[in-house]
């Protein structure tokens, strides 16, 4: 009972407090809806950088080209080995054949040459392809020097080399977010921190009259505290605001283009327990922030020296 | 009630603002504390409601040590003490009447119970301004200012009252009507401490005053 | 020498200011150092970019395939047509040989398919670079159409189409810069405009003083504005600082790997003219910061209403 | 010197603080204002020094109509007018001739200049405080820095002296010093006006007296 008066005084307190000073706090919420539209945003380039590698990485995987007219023992051995391995998840037998075929289709036009053929240049091979895990190109390779001292391998090659290039730019991509987020987050609890602290200024009277009527340091602290919590939320669910509506315009004006560059058909906001993360880190830093400046407000500010 | 024990007080490192205080204030008295400007009697009274610390010696008010008490419990110190300053110290945009209400509301009471209301009230009609309870203090002279500063110091029931100067602001007129009403909260049982340097109010009221001066007790 | 005074004066209260309340100007010349480290990012990135692109559009290129045994008089006829283009930059004539020997090498260890052939299939080809304005892959599709007509022409064809899509990614990362940038200027003028009305908070009676004594607006302004420019100039120069400690470690980190992924191998630093607008931008942030909350402070504070 | 002619001043849209004044100060008097508490006596000094605005009625200060003139011109009209209240206004991290030395920059010199110096160290004896020069004001009584806001009231000349309560937080043998030093400077030329509810220093000295009540002027 007493802990739920307390919380609505907070509030109601809190309330008129913003109402009081307007152009102070749409300032904090401006900042706070800028800081978060720009975590914001780069959330969705990560998360969509992410589909895309994971689309990608599909690709990943080794060929294996076969010694021309191997016997099938040998053959029966390089299988059992591949399949051995728990992390295979599959992997394709190319014949010579095949192989020329879509070497055909990979010339296109200038197929021509190769009608003049006698005999078909081109080896059969494997195709193995590794278990979601998709980032770990190294056991690829420790699996191909695993396989090249069988019998029978001409040669093994690994899929584009795409893979490794993308692995350190996402890992650059979450080194870059946690660093702007990290950032961002300092700032934010900064500039709260100031807000309060001009709220607190223009408060001061009544935060004296109240330690001379024996308000205990929570009672003054709670509406801070609620004040700067609303703060920070209305900034997020701004900035979320804005992010959705960019977030269309982007999907409206540039997804064909992504498309193409990406080879990745859609492009998806942030997922939901990232946007819920987003809204408790601006109740959070509002509070960090508010606690901050009235923890020392109420330390250095003593009672009316009039002197 | 009070009890100082060769008390110092030190400003700036060097600069004595109090110097070797000892003194007695007992349950129910009413005590002058005077001096010419710059004595200590300001500094003197902040140290009772723990406005500032001592820097030697010892200090108990209402059977609590003032050296030991710790940060939380100073809130609770003071809602045994009731405060008035020369400048009376109200919220401007609020009415006398929610003043009162507010200092209420500061030690945990909730302000929509018709008990708090009744109490509010009845402070307000014992300092004779129930009339003017939805008057805002800028409407009100600045002896009217000072009674409502003076319920809000009553209305939580204090063992003590502090006043710093409480009648500066104020005309000689106004200024007996105000020490009136000290009077008659000590008469029911209020331990009054009022600072001052005016002479007039200390000659009107035959009380024990203590004089300071550059920060020690003249005579006592 | 009044305006020098003036100046000076200026200078030396600020910079007592900045001593006195040091916990606010960290405050805001961290949040400073943090927009323009975020803007800065950006900046190197859009400026790698774009020096990518160029490099790459070097490889905008038409390719027209001409038909085999072409008269030579049909060859100078279409010689003419695309050298009478002025925007045309260069032609290189390949011939039937050397378009196999090129095709041979791109094939590299599969070139043994190629040993059988009895003709060369491959056609001979113009190779036309237009001159540096690189973005327009338009007027080459354009040039194409005309060149169509021409007898003698097999077919044409472009470089890769790449340019295409980065001309869209180039569009949108301006488009960012400049809308994060506007996010991060109004942010920073709400920031440095609150960390001044701290200060004027704190320093209430001396302006009070100040206004009772006969002060001008100007000379109680001055300090305050030297002050936001200070921060705005110490915030740019620490975030300078720390965008310079990034990029080299992300030249000593992933060097290779931006190198591999954008076929370019330098990145280079926020060129020095953009370099100096970031200042300038932090002095005047400041300035414009102050303006507003000085203003506002001397318009509503008046002298002592002590009644 | 100071001419008003009906001025009103309400505050907050309904409350008339000053109702049809009507008054001449001319150069070289020395006027008491009194009246008690909220007639209006800070009021009626506020408008003089434009720290508020009059709202109906026409107000000449040193030949300047208050009523056209324009922001930027405030600074130059408060050049010829020291003021001086109860609270002192120093700057207490500054020593009292640094405080005089301010007063001297604000209006555009140069503190670095020796005759700047030597006129604050001049106006400093003047109030017998030389010997103090490099106190800081907190150091010092009540008296002794009422002394030194009269000082930096007076170090730029001003033509005429407002002062609102000087001798408010002062006792009487002080508040005589701290007039004394009001007469002279009226003696030597300054046109003085002091609002005060003292009524002690309204006897002592004879001057004329303008006498508000709710706003309204009772006798001049
Ligand atoms: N916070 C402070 N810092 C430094 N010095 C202080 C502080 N508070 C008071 N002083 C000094 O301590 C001395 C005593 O001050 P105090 O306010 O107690 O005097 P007082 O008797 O109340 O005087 P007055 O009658 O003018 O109110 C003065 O010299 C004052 O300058
Ligand atoms: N800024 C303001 N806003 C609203 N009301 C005001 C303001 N300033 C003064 N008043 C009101 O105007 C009236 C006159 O005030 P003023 O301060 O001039 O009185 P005073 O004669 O100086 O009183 P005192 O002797 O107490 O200083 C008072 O009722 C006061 O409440
Ligand atoms: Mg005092
Ligand atoms: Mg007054």
């Amino acid at each position: 009972m007493i802990l739920l008066r307390y919380i609505s005084r907070s509030f109601r307190e809190a309330i008129v407090s913003i109402k009081n000073n307007r152009g102070i706090n749409l300032i904090t919420i401006g900042t706070f809806t800028i800081s978060m539209t720009i975590m914001g945003g780069f959330l969705i380039v990560y998360v969509n950088f992410n589909a895309v590698i994971n689309k990608w990485s599909e690709r990943v995987q080794l060929v294996i080209y076969l010694k021309d007219d191997l016997p099938i023992k040998d053959l029966d051995e390089i299988k059992k080995k591949i399949f051995s391995d728990s992390r295979v998840e599959k992997y394709t037998y190319i014949s010579k054949d095949e192989a020329l075929r879509a070497f055909r289709k990979r010339l296109k036009d200038n197929s021509g040459i190769l009608d003049g053929l006698d005999t078909n240049p081109l080896p059969a091979s494997f195709i193995v392809t590794l278990k979601d895990d998709l980032m770990e190109s190294d056991y690829l390779k420790r699996l191909a020097k695993r396989i090249e001292g069988l019998k029978g391998i001409e040669d093994t090659e690994f899929g584009e080399g795409w893979i490794e290039r993308f692995e350190t730019v996402t890992l650059f991509l979450r080194f870059v977010i946690i660093a702007i987020g990290g950032l961002l987050t300092i700032g934010l609890i900064f500039v709260t921190s100031n807000t309060i602290r001009l709220s607190l200024y223009s408060r001061q009277d009544e935060i004296e009259i109240m330690k001379l009527v024996g308000a205990t340091n929570w009672f003054i602290r709670g509406p801070f505290m609620i004040e700067a919590m609303i703060q920070g939320l209305l900034g997020v669910l701004l900035s979320l605001v804005l992010l959705f509506i960019i977030y269309r315009l982007i999907l409206f004006r540039f997804e064909y283009s992504v498309a193409i560059l990406t080879g990745f058909a859609h492009i998806s906001f942030i997922p939901i327990e990232m946007t819920t993360c987003m809204i408790l880190a601006g109740i959070i830093i509002g509070c960090t922030g508010s606690m901050i400046s009235v923890g020392r407000f109420l330390k250095c500010s003593t009672i009316s020296k009039s002197y | 009630m009070i009890h100082m024990y060769h008390v110092h007080k030190i400003y700036d490192r060097d600069f004595q603002a109090l110097r070797d205080i000892t003194l007695n204030i007992e349950k129910g008295e009413f005590v002058f504390i005077t001096g010419p400007s710059g004595a200590g009697k300001t500094t003197l009274l902040r140290l009772i409601f723990r406005g500032e610390k001592v820097d030697r010696g010892q200090i108990l008010v209402k059977g609590k040590n003032l050296i030991k008490i710790k940060d939380p419990e100073i809130p609770y110190l003071r809602r045994h003490i009731g405060i008035i300053f020369q400048d009376f110290k109200l919220l401007p945009k609020q009415t006398i009447f929610e003043n009162i209400l507010f200092a209420e509301e500061v030690i945990g009471l909730n302000r929509k119970d018709i008990n708090i209301k009744k109490r509010a009230w009845e402070v307000l009609s014992y300092v004779g301004l129930s009339h003017k309870k939805d008057s805002f203090p800028l409407r009100l002279s600045g002896g009217e200012q000072q009674r409502v500063a003076i319920a809000r110091a009553l209305v939580n029931k204090p063992a003590i009252l502090l006043a710093d100067e409480p009648t500066g602001n104020l005309d000689s007129d106004m200024a007996m009507e105000i020490l009136e009403l000290f009077e008659d909260a000590n008469v029911k049982g209020a331990t009054v401490v009022l600072a001052t340097h005016n002479r007039e109010l200390i000659n009107r009221l035959r009380h024990r005053e203590i004089r300071l001066n550059r920060g020690k007790i003249l005579n006592s």
